[in-house]
């Protein structure tokens, strides 16, 4: 008997860490924050940090051991809560860990929207917020938060639709394994893959978009079903890694090949760099979630007056079979 | 002629297969009592639902106030004038006892809001006109089934009716109360209120009622003045039999004399307390014997058969059966959890008085609900075996002549009376050594009270021993050995072979009062 | 005397058949739609894949209806898989076999704890079992430090996806379940036992039944099936994954119970209506899949097809 | 005449039925408060001022606030009998509907949700009321359907409506009274109006009364189909309430909010002594089962180092022992 999977990923520390570009204008000190909040000394206070989702997959596990290793490297004190998925748990968690005394927040939005009371409370209570993974569409940087570090969800959908054009010559019928409903990262991304698709003027035909809620199991219901009603499907662009997986596996139950369906898939995690080497998927679109270090180094560049940018958008990989060996090991 | 209150005029009622009705016609004017008798499952109870709606006729018609009328359910019955007491207690045992007696009209006050002062105050009112005493804040549940009927009895009276249906009102009331009813209804009938009686006590139907109808398989046999007709002949029609025949055979009561040589002792049940209820009571049963349990409502009867069982909890006291209650004259009891599963395996068995929310199992059939508790004899390696339990129900079903469609019929379809000697069948088929019965005869028909008294006779004549509880001093008196007469909780006399008559228990109980302040 | 002589005979099962059909009429109607209009879903692998895919649902439904049948619920189930699911990889270094051994007791665990919880304690069933979905979960959760691990065992992988004459493994398991425990509850004085105290629970001590045992009894198997489900999720997914396992199967598995036919009221179960309302729901998914319709609209169709499978057998409490 | 006899104690075993349940269920109902301020002074004892103070109060009193509302009418809803499993759902189809609606203005943006749910109650309770169909099932539909209709409106959750901060909701939604958030004072007022129709009207007479026994409700002529149609539709007017202050505190409505909601609601109605059997039960028992378990859901945050899987083994355990405790108190109570 063999496991897979099994270690702890930990994150890989700065050198991990690249930073594909910034935007925005002014860098945002303490000073300017919201009027000024008082300069502080990170080691000697507490920091709290409030995940969205639950740590059930690859990309919330890493991404909260990623806070959490760059917090004891840096001897700072962590509080972190989880919201669940509830965003009234979130809105709760935050002002909770304001009460208790928490006076710099890393949060983790669940959504673009809806986090106002807590921000609010941050406001009040000046401590600064510095947001990573989803951006607050609507509010401003350096007043509402600090900055925001992130992914670019449209851009990494475009990626997948680029890589499946070139893994599919540009031709074949496609399923979508859509991720959660009514969550922004589903809509991101099935929006870039579509658009380019049709701005590549592409020959792929969307015969399916089904949700998988993000999760294996339901990745592999979904395709086992998709399959038998689209015998003729020949590619599969799965939201994240856990449904791509779900759909491997699918695609192994019902005797087909490695590579008889094209699959790309978006996250980066071991589990599917793995299957590239394996043969079942053609490409993985990273999304990078080792937010730590460079969370950190804002809230430095915050109070010490070197400032944050507006944005600052991580660097995704791109996995393929070219690469796929070599990169396996830096695979979360 | 005046016109009739409510006309039936032949409506006929299927329920999936059982003909419950079949052309039934009756008048009901106002100012009589019109009596409504029958055996169980004569369809007596559908009669009733009919008129109020709770059931639609599939042919036939009823006429109010000689308008037709096909009233959507009992509550347009009820606004329309017709006010109904339902066979089983149909109240809402975890309310109040005054909320009961005004729900759904509780007095409010000028904001439109209840006022609960005004209601309690009404209540204590209405409960006084009858007799009753209760605390009316109470939640009714806590009260004993026969208050619970006083006080359904006492909520529909307290309506502006024109028409008053009562489905045997009197099953678990004491003769005291009974007095009180057919005193208001004497009152009813002199405000011109028609009043429909069911009952299976004949003697209220002479004293209470000026017409009677006799029902028998869903078709009327006989409907006239009450005055032309005698209880020999009413029970010949309501059987179908001879009156001769009746006459011969006897349609009631046990026979005079047992052989009282009482065998062993079987059960001793010592000082049974349990605060406020039970306060030291003390009972033997020996072999062939029956013990009756006599008393008002509430004065423990109830109590001291569901301790002697194990259904309730005691703070103190002993249960002995068998050889153990022989040996242990005074001996420390041996220390055991009682309970009823314990209580049947030692050979006693129980008919529960609330038949409704403690005996039948509505939704199972007739054959499981007799062999529900001889479940373990049934069995070979916890497979039942079909031809041990149909033998079983087969022989129960036909001493008890238990009515129903067949014994895969759901219980909880089958009329008041039958469900009743469901539950005797169950103990019945457990052979127990000692058998108690609260109110084994409380809504049975004459004919079938008759065959369970001689049943009681004759199982007592073959060594069991029974301890006997009914509000029917009758009952009592002549189908015990030795009655127990309880007061407040306790013991209050011991009335042996001869001495036992009606009126030396209302003495002990009057004196029993005067002992204990 | 002819007192039940001449009594018409019984006709009352008829329409009640015709009621209780609810579940098969509908199940009728999805295959002859799915028959006429999605194209290969008459396949043989069409509709294994079904049978398939229902197992743990059909499975968690059994001991589920088993549990409503005594008028209670038991919202654990679904944590109880991930319980299940979440041992195998701790234990899978003693071999398959024992490791499974583990998980199966630690379904039956669960089920000993909320039929403790609500036969000894006098907790309300929902109250009890819903403690132990958040607390089950979490400790799944905190055995496998929240991860999903894959698993190369080729005997579980057999459990999972392999087929005797055709029919696979998970299928043949679930018939048997519904075997037996269509015959222990027709058959059995357990059964009977089971149907009284959930028509009368006073009655039934009254009568003398041993009702706390046998709730804890019904709970443990509700707990152990359970389990049973977890283990062949696993299996089929050749994954432990406890943050999904039979996420939200409670309510699924009550669907399935009361479409097919068990009121929620207790005092009547059926098993073989149970695997029909599994049966019904998983057409259900298929269908909305396969036809690709949006999950907003698969919703609302689901929710109509319940409710209509429902309101055609409903009514005998009315009256 | 015979005396008044007090009620017996709790009766293991047979009078589990009519009998007892009330009196067991009278007791109770003292017992969530006891256990709230038992949890309280604990955690003030552990936590001291970080957990005393007045922003984390009004933290919990906030969110406690939504809870509170749907679990007003889920208690009027279980006191009658039924279960309303649809409000999770119906709590984010609301707030969908009130971020969608306020473009054209405030009265909109609370009438149009509101609206949608009165009627989403009206379908539940004609089914389970007129049709007779089980609650627990029609209510586990609504729950789908509220969501799929959700969804729908957001398409799919492709479009995100927001509220524009200077409408009148927002401010009033947002706003502050005496240090405390707006929807706390919402859920206040609608608990003391609670209060009045559940324990001094008819119509709150009649919903114990069906609770307690549907058909002797019947046959005492109530009108029962009535009543529940009502107590569905005032379950849902009330989670569209509280759809709509999230809606506001937030200024967006997501379709994705509320999942499980529904199981928090029966959790607190149940904690605070209401039989979920129907007929006994009461409001403030309700209020006493919000705090509780928002303030143990407080409290177990404040460990702030547990993680996520510990917080929910924790908070399972303690929904157990709480229940546990307070049935052990009720029943020593009596003594
Ligand atoms: N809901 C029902 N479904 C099926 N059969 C029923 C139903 N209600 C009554 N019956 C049948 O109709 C017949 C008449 O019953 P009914 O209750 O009217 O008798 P009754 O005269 O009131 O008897 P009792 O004196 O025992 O109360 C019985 O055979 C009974 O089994
Ligand atoms: N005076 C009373 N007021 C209120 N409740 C009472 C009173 N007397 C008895 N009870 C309650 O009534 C129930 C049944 O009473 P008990 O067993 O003592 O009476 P009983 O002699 O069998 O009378 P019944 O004929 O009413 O059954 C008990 O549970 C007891 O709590
Ligand atoms: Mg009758
Ligand atoms: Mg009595």
């Amino acid at each position: 008997t063999k496991t897979a999977n099994e270690t702890p990923t930990t994150s890989n520390g700065a050198a991990q860490q690249q930073v594909r570009g910034t935007a925005g204008t002014a860098a945002c000190t303490h000073d300017k924050y919201n009027g000024g909040v008082p300069k502080l000394d990170l080691k000697s206070v507490t920091v709290g940090f409030a995940q969205s989702e639950k740590e059930a997959n690859p990309f919330r596990i890493t991404e909260t051991q990623s806070i959490r290793d760059e917090a004891a490297k840096r001897g700072i004190k962590l509080i972190t809560t989880n919201a669940q998925s509830d965003l009234n748990k979130e809105i709760a968690d935050i002002q909770g860990m304001i009460a208790q005394g928490a006076k710099a927040l890393i949060i983790s939005p669940l959504n673009s929207e809806g986090l106002d009371p807590a921000l609010k409370a941050a406001q009040d209570a000046k401590v600064p917020i510095m947001t990573i993974d989803r951006l607050l569409t609507t509010k401003t940087a350096c007043t509402d938060y600090v900055g925001w570090i992130g992914s670019d969800f449209v851009e990494q959908g475009k990626r997948a639709a680029d890589a499946m054009m070139t893994v599919t010559g540009g031709k074949g019928d496609v399923a979508i394994l859509l991720g959660a409903s009514g969550v922004n990262v589903t809509v991101d991304r099935t929006k870039g893959f579509k658009d380019q698709l049709t701005a590549k003027n592409s020959g792929l035909k969307i015969v399916a978009e089904q949700t998988g809620d993000f999760t294996r199991e339901k990745g592999q219901k979904v395709t086992e079903q998709l399959i038998t009603a689209n015998p003729g499907i020949s590619a599969i662009y799965a939201e994240n890694d856990e449904m791509a997986l779900g759909a491997v596996a699918a695609l192994k139950a019902a005797n087909k090949k490695a590579g008889d369906v094209k699959i790309i898939t978006i996250d980066g995690t071991k589990g599917a760099v793995q299957g590239i080497l394996d043969g079942w998927i053609s490409g993985v679109i990273e999304s990078n979630p080792r937010f730590g270090p460079l969370a950190f180094q804002a809230l430095e560049d915050f109070y010490s007056g070197k400032g944050v940018p507006e944005k600052t958008i991580i660097s995704d990989k791109e996995y393929t079979q070219a690469n796929a060996r070599a990169e396996l090991a830096n695979a979360y | 002629m005046t016109t009739a209150a409510v006309r039936v005029r032949a409506v006929s009622k299927r329920f999936a297969g059982v003909r419950a009705l079949d052309g039934v016609s009756l008048d009901l004017y106002p100012g009589e009592a019109h009596a409504l008798v029958g055996e169980n499952g004569a369809g007596k109870s559908t009669l009733i639902k009919l008129i109020t709606g709770v059931h639609h006729p599939d042919e036939g018609q009823v006429c109010y106030l000689d308008e037709p009328v096909l009233f959507a359910g009992p509550r347009e019955a009820q606004a329309a004038g017709i006010s109904t007491i339902y066979q089983e207690v149909n109240l809402v045992p975890m309310r109040s006892v005054a909320g009961n007696l005004f729900l759904g009209r509780e007095p409010t006050n000028r904001l439109g809001l209840i006022s609960f002062r005004r209601m309690n105050r009404q209540a204590r009112e209405v409960l006084r006109r009858y007799g009753i005493t209760a605390d009316v804040r109470r939640p009714l549940g806590e009260l004993g089934l026969g208050v619970q009927q006083m006080i359904a009895v006492a909520r529909a009276l307290s309506t502006d009716a024109r028409v008053v249906i009562m489905d045997e009102p009197t099953s678990s009331l004491e003769p005291r109360e009974v007095d009180r009813l057919v005193e208001v209804i004497e009152l009813l009938r002199r405000q011109r209120i028609a009043v429909l009686y069911v009952t299976h006590k004949l003697d209220e139907v002479f004293r209470v009622c000026q017409r009677v109808t006799v029902l028998r398989d869903g078709r009327v046999v006989h409907s006239g003045p009450v005055a032309e007709t005698t209880r020999l002949r009413l029970v010949a029609t309501m059987l179908g039999r001879d009156v001769a025949d009746v006459r011969e055979h006897g349609a009631t009561s046990f026979s005079e004399q047992h052989q009282a040589a009482a065998g062993e002792l079987v059960l001793r049940a010592e000082a049974l307390t349990r605060r406020p209820l039970l306060d030291g009571v003390s009972v033997d049963v020996h072999a062939g014997e029956v013990v009756g349990l006599a008393g008002l409502l509430g004065s423990g009867r109830t109590e001291t058969a569901k301790a002697v069982f194990g259904a309730d909890p005691v703070d103190s006291g002993s249960v002995r059966v068998g050889a153990e209650a022989r040996a242990s004259a005074g001996a420390k009891p041996a220390r055991r959890r009682w309970s009823p599963a314990a209580a049947i395996r030692r050979g006693i068995g129980m008919v529960p008085e609330d038949r409704g929310s403690e005996g039948v199992i509505g939704e199972l059939s007739v054959r499981d609900n007799i062999v529900l508790a001889a479940l373990p004899r049934l069995t070979r390696a916890g497979f039942l075996s079909d031809r041990r339990q149909d033998a079983l129900v087969d022989t129960f079903v036909k001493r008890l002549r238990i009515k129903a469609s067949s014994p895969d019929q759901k219980v909880r379809e089958l009329s008041g009376g039958n469900q009743q000697k469901v539950l005797l069948a169950r103990m019945l088929c457990l052979y127990p050594k000692v058998l108690i019965l609260d109110e084994p005869t409380r809504g049975i028909d004459v004919g079938a009270k008759a065959e369970i008294q001689a049943l009681i006779d004759e199982l007592a004549a073959q060594g069991l021993g029974v301890l006997l509880i009914s509000s029917e001093l009758e009952e009592v008196v002549e189908g015990s050995d030795r009655v127990l007469v309880l007061r407040d909780g306790a013991v209050v006399g011991t009335l042996r072979g001869t001495e036992i008559s009606e009126d030396r228990i209302m003495q002990a109980i009057a004196a029993g009062g005067e002992e204990r302040p | 005397m002819t007192l039940q002589a001449v009594r018409p005979r019984d006709t009352t099962k008829l329409p009640q058949r015709i009621q209780a059909a609810g579940v098969y009429i509908a199940i009728a109607a999805l295959l002859v739609f799915n028959l006429a209009f999605t194209p290969h879903f008459a396949t043989v692998t069409n509709l294994r894949l079904q049978l398939v895919q229902v197992v743990p649902v059909a499975i968690v439904a059994v001991g589920m209806a088993l549990v409503i049948a005594t008028e209670g619920i038991d919202l654990s189930v679904g944590s109880t898989m991930a319980l299940a699911a979440a041992l195998i990889p701790l234990y899978i270094g003693y071999g398959v076999w024992p490791a499974i051994v583990v998980a199966l007791a630690a379904g039956l665990a669960m089920g000993l704890a909320s039929g403790w919880l609500v036969a000894f304690a006098g907790m309300q069933p929902i109250i009890a079992t819903l403690g132990l979905l958040v607390a089950g979960r979490g400790l799944a959760l905190v055995l496998a430090d929240g991860r999903l691990v894959e698993l190369f065992d080729p005997t579980l992988g057999a459990l999972g996806n392999s087929a005797v004459l055709g029919v696979p493994v998970s299928v043949l398991i679930v018939i048997g379940v519904a075997v037996v425990a269509g015959v222990a509850m027709r058959r059995t004085a357990f059964g009977r036992r089971v149907l009284a105290i959930g028509g009368n629970r006073s009655a039934a001590t009254l009568a003398g039944l041993p009702v706390k045992r046998t709730l804890v009894t019904v709970y443990a198997v509700s707990g152990l099936l359970a389990a049973v489900a977890g283990v062949l999720s696993t299996a089929r997914q050749g994954a432990s994954d406890p943050s999904f396992v039979g996420l939200l199967i409670e309510l699924s598995a009550i669907t399935a119970v009361v479409v097919g036919g068990t009121p929620l009221s207790g005092g009547r179960v059926r098993i073989v209506g149970t695997l029909m309302g599994a049966l019904l729901m998983q057409l259900i998914t298929a269908t909305i899949i396969q036809h690709n319709l949006p999950d907003s609209t698969a919703r609302m169709v689901q929710a109509a097809i319940i409710v209509a499978a429902v309101y055609v057998q409903r009514g005998r409490s009315a009256a | 005449m015979t005396a008044v006899a007090n009620p017996p104690t709790e009766r293991p075993g047979a009078a589990r039925g009519r009998g007892s349940a009330p009196v067991a269920l009278w007791a109770r109902r003292g017992s969530a408060p006891v256990v709230l301020a038992l949890v309280l002074v604990a955690g003030t004892a552990v936590f001291g001022g970080r957990f005393a103070s007045a922003l984390n109060l009004g933290n919990i009193a906030l969110d406690s606030s939504y809870l509170l509302l749907i679990a007003i009418g889920m208690t009027f809803v279980i006191l009658s009998g039924g279960i309303d499993l649809s409000v999770g759902s119906l709590l984010a189809l609301s707030g969908v509907l009130t971020a969608y609606a306020s473009r054209w203005g405030t009265p909109a943006a609370i009438l149009v949700p509101l609206g949608v749910c009165a009627l989403f109650g009206l379908a539940n309770g004609v089914l389970v009321g007129r049709a007779r169909i089980a609650p627990f099932i029609v209510t586990l539909a609504g729950l789908l359907f509220a969501r799929g209709l959700a969804f729908a409106v957001s398409k799919e959750g492709n479009q995100v409506y927001i509220i524009p901060a200077e409408l009148a909701l927002t401010r009033v939604g947002q706003a502050r009274f005496l240090g405390v958030g707006a929807p706390v004072w919402f859920a206040l007022a609608v608990f003391a109006v609670a209060l009045v129709v559940l324990n001094r009207s008819r119509f709150g007479q009649a919903v114990f009364a069906i609770g307690g026994s549907e058909e002797a409700a019947e046959l005492m002529g109530l009108p029962v189909a009535r009543v529940k149609t009502l107590v569905y539709v005032l379950s849902a007017v009330l989670t569209g309430l509280a759809g709509v202050l999230v809606a506001a505190q937030t200024q967006s409505g997501l379709p994705t909010i509320g999942e499980g909601r529904e199981l928090e609601a029966i959790a607190a109605v149940v904690i605070g002594g209401t039989l979920l059997s129907g007929g006994a039960g009461s409001l403030s028992g309700t209020l006493a089962g919000v705090l509780l378990l928002k303030v143990i859901q407080n409290l177990i945050n404040q460990v702030g180092t547990l993680t996520a899987y510990y917080q929910q083994v924790v908070s399972g355990a303690f929904l157990i022992v709480v229940v546990l405790v307070q049935s052990r108190l009720s029943r020593r109570g009596l003594r």
